[in-house]
């Protein structure tokens, strides 16, 4: 049925729960629909394991600075003594020796394995807060168009497609550097926290569509059951409508979008470096090494080999992970 | 029983434009000039079969829906058109019940907070605070008031019926419609939870607008008895009169469709023949007479009037009332 | 079983690296050579102007030679072309008044192409001169070439709708930079610029109000590539271009590919240096430099005898340098592109500022951020090796990596705060970690900043831009320090904006001798550049030379006769042919 | 239908018209000036200015948006420096690479057409494919391997799967060509050899996509009453499969295929950029950063119809397929 093997058993579990139609037999407090899934979530052995990888990646990614001391090697630090006349790695596996685990970039020579390490916080927090905004106005707007509907609904549809027939990549290469310009004109240093920012900037003009439909669905589908009737006949207001009772109901595919558009961000950025609108050199991020990594598949493909099993590995996590998280949610879906 | 209804419906309507591309192409008439009152404490039956207008009607009252003409007085103030805050205060007074115990319950939310949340969305500080008021009504309706804190789905059908109730009465309503409160229930808690209305009706004076199709639970339950067909009311009377002596051909028809273990086989049954004409498009005139086995030329050019007869107790629809005897006896209930 | 899938696909990118070389990398056999002289002279002798070229040994008639290229030629129209790719297709079906005898090696003669001799200086003051043109010189339907045609050419380059072109003899005849307002070409088709005449069919005369000496080399630009007035399809000329050289364009699939055919009436006996081997040339365009690369590498079929016109990428360099079999296939030349780390002298005045950046540059870093030295080479001159004249000299002997002890004591304690201006292109982007990094191991405090990569080039020729240092490049139209140093250091030609000199380097003496080093003859001039080269590096150090760009191309093992142009360092096909 | 259609047709209508008008404002905000790239090494600032009046850039902003979309109706008279007259559909001359921007479209167009077709074909099949199969032998082995398959699919980007493939087929094992574009009727063979690994690359990913998603509605059909009802009356399993299940699983797929071959027909900037082939996309990028307004204002109007018209005939293809959906 799904992938994991325990799901079919915490299932049987809640359907046989003996406790189900005489609640008065067990404690008094009884668990939440939440409360099932994490214990679902934590029977699954595939979540656990791609979990606390996850979380392995974000301590990696948070404690940078500190592994930057352990190690010794800055991410801007270059040893091209140790490349050859054509600027390539001296030694094997594009330059691994016990100083550079993971060997160093060609032509600059710099440390790879610090600069992924720093290439994890910028691509993790990216996504995260892209993922956090893109889901904010997803679930507002789709919540809005949802339960109030009329031109309300029309309206938001309507930019929806508007938004969906935009190309992506080239209003996003078009307006990148626009932006930049009006907010730093052409002479002020651009802070890499900006590039960041702006990027995030664009994830959100782009990405909200998909949330808004599938909560905006969510919504219409609740719209008629008579919990909510039953909330309006007692005189309830629009944001409590909206937060307090339909939301909660919905989280679980909220919650499981967001886990499936964490890792679309992480590759967006890879792909917005690949036109050109990525961060600059000066901000080490996955996206940016893999670009630039890509030229050197049959020079160096120990360069391309670090940051791509690393993206892979991170990007396939976060799906195992949303898969997983799915199933403890609604284990009636077999997705 | 005061002479004062305490709620007043005239000329109750409600159309549902019927859309193609952007322009109504028809109107669905759901309801079509209910007049009805009720009095305080007393009980409405509302019956007919299915797709009549009957939820129409209880979803309006509560003003879930908005009506399309006509007039509703609550407490003797017009509530037709009233907005969200006007609606404020009546919605302490009129409650609803809905009729499935599955979907009328939040989910998400555990028995108390679905309990108080009338209260908590009015701003209501009971003495003694929310829990307590709470706990309070769930042992009103018979649930362990330690069910606090648990879900929705830990509870059977009628359990979670009678958290419904619990909610309904939380804000110690007057009137309380409850749409076919118990016909999503096995008949064994049917009768439970009907038994427990009738307990709450007498201790806190309730009145109800009891929507059924089953004639036998409103016949239990109501004291009078509005009969509704295809978005009309056809007849309308105390429920002695309605069960005893039918007037309109349509009412004894649905009277007699009921099991009865003293009358074997189909002597006595009416059998209705084609279907209900769609609302979209009611038959002109009388609305039954596409499916009367009465049916005059009178009746497709003339709309019966609701008249009172027999004194005034009894009003029907009809251009051709019965004044046969009672079908059955009645039964003391 | 999720993690077995986990297994599966990290066994699938594994099997990435084991395909790729997993080898030990010593760094042997990395050098190349790319030491060679340059001299350059403008013909006196008329037979050096006179066909047919020298045959090629090897080369036989007969094949397909095939170039590939990312991007389409902007222009075909030869009075529109200033591109390098254009400047290098336009010989093979245009001609030109004079053109560049070229070895190859660094041997550059300028001789006559239609002229007879590559111009006569009448009075010996630059002002006027003459063409006489050749006899049998044909267009590609048989009518012969004379001077109205050729001088046809030039009056329609004055057309504002035909702009793109190089601009030189045009502004020299108008006497100003506003030629298309002084004369306008479409009302007077009929007629000729100012100062333009065809005194008879065979003679063309120039008459400039100023001195003029650079004209000969002006005159080798396809500017003065003839064009009949009834065949002047105006922009359509673009599509196809009106054939007076060995090849005519027979198909033009705009922007996909161009298709050229032999011209039959093209005569080898007026022609000094091009020929007509292969039976078609095809410039094929699409492929991004990478691919291009790579199919020119795998030597396949038709790109047997093609040339990936896009220069070796960085990322291939190793594996094509690397490769010993591929040694005879490649193509490695400096160029005379050249590189500075240009220093803002309105902004650093401090020389002693100017000359520690000179002394801490790590020319051999930068050098392998960029690829290594087949995509540069160190240069530490104003003008590039492949200059008339030049001479080597390092006015600031730090080594290869720079000397941090020079660069501390010039600067006394100091810490100088810089500005670097970037470009956002990746190029640029690695060179601008990279001059941080040794700027600032050397004792300065530097700041990158991102120029837009389109708007780069515009931002620093306006005057008041506010970076300190950017990287400039300049490429000379032709070989003279002529063309390199009054334009990039001559401080009166300094406005608003668009300005050569970037670097904003002002000096009096330096002007006035540039002033006396133009009136001298132009056969005279070469070394007199090279000596006020080393002058202006000695005693102001307006920019730190950085290096020339390197050309490093690839063929296929079929292809024959290509060499790198000495002019414009990009590869020239006046002796392709195909090998049987 | 027909009114269904209608009011479609003008939201899709209305969506276009802000995206040009958009695209226009998002153009005069860049901070290149495209006018600089057409005037050569020694230009002035007198000649930029006739240049820019030439092009008609001192107009106000609505009277260049109005010529503009007046060009694509009606046609229209471009300058001699713009090849004059300039028939309906005009899209502009590019100043740039000078010619007609309907030229430049006519041929990059098919090149992504023919990427995304095949690739769309291919993904479609193999997705829905797999996804039917591993749900109708749910929790066996094949299942299994079509979950291992589709979560690895979903986790690989374009760029990486493209290199690698052109590394391994390319140039190691030298069995394909390097990626170019050859016109199909030219010569089908180098056609598809030439694409092929783009549509493997393309397939590879989208598939995965796809085979999960039908799997999970599949499974989900499966389980639904009149799919049980159907077999319950005994009509023979590949019936009911055929006929009944992958109707209403295929409904959902459809959606999302409708917006992703529409999007994609937009540009494939990324696969084209790592193939190396210039279609619609690469186009699109190349204009951006030259500043190439009308060449801009034509690839982003045309992925912007593709998308439209795929939303549009999604939601035709539903009514057709599902009956249960009402046209409203």
């Amino acid at each position: 049925m799904s992938l994991s093997p325990v799901e079919g058993l915490a299932l049987a579990e809640i359907e046989s729960d003996p406790d189900a139609g005489t609640p008065a037999a067990k404690g008094v407090v009884g668990r939440s629909p939440g409360q099932l899934a994490w214990l679902r979530l934590r029977r699954d052995r595939t979540a656990v394991v791609s979990g606390v990888l996850l979380v392995f990646f974000m301590v990696l990614g948070l404690a940078a600075p500190l592994i930057e001391m352990a190690y010794g090697i800055g991410p801007r630090e270059q040893f091209q003594n140790l490349l050859d006349g054509f600027g390539m790695p001296l030694g094997y596996a594009g330059g691994v020796t016990g100083d550079h685990w993971f060997g160093l970039e060609p032509n600059l020579g710099r440390d790879i394995f610090i600069r992924l390490i720093y290439g994890l916080r910028t691509s993790l927090f990216i996504a995260f807060a892209a993922a956090l905004i893109t889901a904010t106005i997803g679930v507002v707007l789709g919540a809005l168009a949802g339960y109030l509907g009329g031109w309300l609904d029309a309206v938001i549809n309507w930019i929806t497609d508007l938004t969906l027939a935009m190309p992506f990549l080239i209003i996003a290469l078009a307006l990148t550097p626009t932006v930049t310009l009006r907010f730093y004109g052409e002479r002020g240093q651009v802070s890499s926290a900006f590039g960041v920012g702006v990027l995030i900037a664009v994830f959100a003009v782009f990405g909200w569509t998909s949330t808004a439909r599938l909560v905006r669905g969510q919504v219409i589908a609740l719209r008629e059951r008579e919990f909510v009737e039953a909330a309006r006949a007692s005189g309830v207001g629009l944001g409590h409508m909206l937060f307090r009772q339909l939301l909660p109901n919905i989280w679980a595919p909220i919650l499981v979008s967001f886990s499936l558009a964490v890792p679309q961000f992480i590759t967006s950025e890879a792909a917005l470096s690949f036109i050109g609108v990525g961060l600059s050199d000066e901000t080490p991020s996955f996206g940016r090494m893999i670009y630039d990594s890509l030229d050197f598949l049959q020079t160096d493909p120990a360069y391309v080999f670090f940051p791509g099993i690393m993206i892979f590995a991170l990007v396939f996590a976060f799906n195992l992970f949303g898969d997983a998280l799915r199933d403890a949610l609604d284990p009636k879906s077999s997705r | 029983m005061t002479d004062e209804p305490l709620l007043r419906v005239r000329g109750l309507t409600k159309h549902f434009p019927v859309r193609q591309g952007l322009r109504a192409t028809g109107l669905v008439r759901a309801v079509d000039g209910l007049d009805f009152d009720v009095r305080p404490g007393e009980t409405l039956g509302l019956v007919g079969e299915s797709g009549c207008g009957k939820t129409t009607t209880g979803r309006m009252l509560v003003r879930l829906l908005e009506p399309t003409s006509g007039s509703i007085e609550f407490d003797g103030r017009d509530i037709t058109h009233a907005g969200r805050r006007e609606l404020r205060p009546l919605r302490q007074e009129l409650q609803i019940i809905f009729q499935d115990p599955y979907a009328s319950l939040n989910p998400r939310h555990t028995v108390g907070r679905i309990v108080a949340m009338p209260l908590q969305v009015n701003g209501i500080k009971p003495p003694g605070g929310i829990k307590a008021r709470v706990q309070e009504l769930l042992e009103l309706v018979g649930l362990n008031p330690e069910h606090y804190n648990r879900y929705p789905h830990e509870f059977s059908g009628g359990q979670r019926q009678r958290i419904g109730i619990a909610r309904a009465l939380a804000l110690r309503p007057k009137l309380i419609v409850a749409d076919e409160p118990v016909s999503a229930l096995d008949v064994s808690i049917q009768a439970q939870v009907v038994n427990l209305l009738r307990n709450l009706q007498r201790e806190l004076g309730l009145a109800f607008v009891f929507i059924a199709h089953d004639l036998a639970v409103i016949r239990h339950f109501s004291q009078r008895v509005a009969v509704m067909y295809l978005g009309r009311i056809v007849e309308i009377g105390d429920r002695a009169d309605i069960y005893e002596r039918p007037q309109h051909p349509y009412t004894r028809a649905l009277l007699s469709a009921i099991p009865d273990v003293t009358q074997l086989g189909p002597a006595g049954r009416i059998r209705l023949t084609g279907d209900v004409p769609t609302p979209l498009d009611p038959p002109s005139g009388c609305r039954f007479r596409t499916r009367c086995w009465k049916a005059q030329d009178i009746c497709a050019a003339e709309e019966p009037a609701l008249v009172p007869r027999d004194g005034g107790r009894q009003s029907t629809a009809c251009h051709f009332p019965e004044v046969a005897a009672p079908i059955f006896e009645e039964v003391p209930s | 079983m999720r993690p077995r899938v986990v297994a599966a696909a990290g066994g699938a990118i594994a099997l990435v690296v084991a395909l790729g070389a997993c080898s030990k990398n010593t760094g042997e056999g990395t050098t190349v050579d790319t030491e060679r002289k340059q001299t350059g002279v403008i013909a006196t002798d008329p037979k050096d102007s006179q066909g047919p070229a020298a045959e090629v040994s090897g080369a036989v008639k007969g094949g397909t030679f095939t170039i590939i290229r990312e991007s389409p030629i902007s222009h075909l129209d030869p009075q529109r072309t200033y591109s390098f790719a254009g400047l290098m297709a336009n010989p093979l079906f245009a001609r030109y008044l004079t053109t560049w005898k070229d070895d190859g090696k660094g041997g550059l003669v300028l001789v006559g192409d239609l002229a007879e001799t590559p111009g006569k200086n009448v009075n010996n003051d630059c002002k006027v001169w003459e063409f006489t043109v050749k006899d049998g010189v044909k267009f590609e339907d048989g009518r012969p070439i004379t001077s109205k045609e050729i001088a046809y050419g030039i009056a329609r380059s004055f057309d504002p709708d035909l702009s793109g072109g190089p601009t030189y003899i045009q502004e020299w005849l108008a006497d100003t930079a506003q030629f298309d307002t002084k004369w306008d070409f479409k009302k007077n088709k009929t007629s000729l610029p100012p100062g333009l005449s065809t005194p008879d069919a065979k003679t063309l005369r120039f008459e400039f109000a100023k001195p003029r000496c650079d004209l000969p080399f002006a005159a080798s630009l396809p500017t003065t590539a003839p064009l009949p007035a009834d065949k002047d399809t105006g922009i359509n000329v673009d599509k196809q271009p009106f054939s007076s050289g060995p090849y005519k364009v027979a198909k033009n699939q705009v922007g996909v590919q161009i298709t050229l055919d032999r011209n039959p009436n093209w005569d080898p006996n007026t022609d000094p240096v091009r020929h007509q081997y292969p039976d078609q040339f095809v410039w094929s365009f699409g492929p991004t430099a990478d691919a291009a690369n790579n199919r020119v590498i795998a030597d396949n079929g038709a790109d047997q005898s093609a040339l990936a016109f896009n220069a070796v990428p960085a990322s291939l360099v190793a594996k094509v340098a690397g490769d010993a079999s591929l040694k005879s296939r490649t193509l490695l030349s400096p160029t005379p592109s050249a590189n500075q780390l240009v220093i803002n002298n309105q902004r650093v005045t401090d020389l002693k500022v100017r000359q520690a950046l000179n002394y801490a540059i790590d020319r051999e870093g930068m050098i392998k951020a960029l690829g290594g030295q087949t995509v540069a080479a160190p240069l530490t001159t104003l003008m590039p090796p492949a200059t008339i004249g030049y001479k080597a000299y390092d006015a600031y002997p730090a080594g290869a990596n720079g000397n941090v002890d020079k660069v501390k004591e010039l600067l006394g304690g100091k810490t100088p705060e810089l500005v670097l201006g970037v470009a956002d292109n990746s190029t640029e982007q690695q060179q601008g970690a990279q001059l941080k990094a040794n700027l600032e191991r050397a004792g300065f405090k530097i700041t990158v900043r991102n120029i837009s990569d389109d708007a780069k080039l515009d931002e620093i020729k306006k005057k008041d831009n506010p970076w300190d240092l950017y990287i400039g490049n300049w490429a000379a139209d032709w070989p003279s320090g002529a063309s390199i140093l009054p334009v990039l250091y001559d401080g009166r030609t300094i406005k608003a904006e668009g300005n050569s000199n970037q670097s904003y380097f002002n000096d009096p003496t330096i002007n006035a001798e540039m002033d006396r080093i133009q009136a001298l003859p132009p056969a005279d001039q070469g070394p007199e550049w090279a000596k006020l080269d080393e002058r202006i590096m000695k005693e102001h150090a307006p920019v730190v030379p950085f290096y020339v760009d390197v050309a490093y191309n690839v063929h296929g093992s079929k292809a024959g006769g290509i060499f790198i142009s000495s002019v414009f360092g990009y590869p020239s096909f006046v002796n392709a042919h195909v090998k049987p | 239908m027909a009114r269904f259609l209608l009011k479609r047709l003008f939201s899709a209508t209305l969506t276009l018209f802000a995206v040009s008008v958009f695209t226009f404002l998002m153009f005069f905000a860049l901070p290149r000036d495209p006018v600089s790239s057409i005037c050569s090494k020694n230009c002035n600032p007198e000649r930029l200015e006739r240049v820019r009046d030439d092009l008609g850039l001192n107009d106000p902003l609505i009277s260049q948006y109005a010529g503009y979309m007046k060009g694509i109706v009606t046609g229209r008279d471009l300058g001699s420096a713009q090849g004059g007259r300039c028939d309906a559909p005009c899209l502009g001359w590019s100043y740039v690479t000078n010619e007609a921007v309907s030229d430049t479209i006519a041929r990059v167009l098919p090149v992504t057409l023919s990427i995304v077709i095949p690739a769309a074909i291919l993904w479609l099949l193999l997705g829905v494919g797999l996804g039917m199969i591993s749900a109708l032998r749910r929790g066996t082995w094949l299942d299994r391997a079509a979950i291992g398959f589709s979560l690895t699919g979903a986790s690989l980007q374009l760029y990486f799967v493209g290199a690698v493939l052109l590394m391994v087929f390319v140039y190691n094992l030298r069995l394909l060509p390097v990626p170019s574009y050859t016109s199909l009727f030219d010569n089908p063979a180098k056609w598809a050899s030439g694409l092929v690994l783009a549509w493997v690359a393309l397939a590879f990913l989208f598939s995965a996509i796809y085979a999960r998603l039908s799997r999970a509605q599949m499974l989900e059909t499966l389980s639904e009453d009149f799919v049980r009802t159907a077999r319950a009356k005994g009509l023979a399993k590949p019936k009911v499969y055929g006929r009944h299940a992958l109707r209403a699983a295929i409904t959902p797929v459809v959606t999302i295929a409708g917006l992703d071959v529409g999007g994609a027909l937009g540009g494939t900037v990324i696969t084209e950029t790592t193939f190396g082939i210039q279609g619609l996309g690469r186009t699109a990028v190349d204009a951006v950063r030259s500043g190439d307004l009308p060449t801009i204002m034509a690839t982003v109007l045309i992925a912007a119809v593709f998308v439209v018209l795929a939303n549009v005939l999604v939601d035709l293809l539903y009514a057709a397929i599902d009956p249960r959906v009402r046209l409203r």
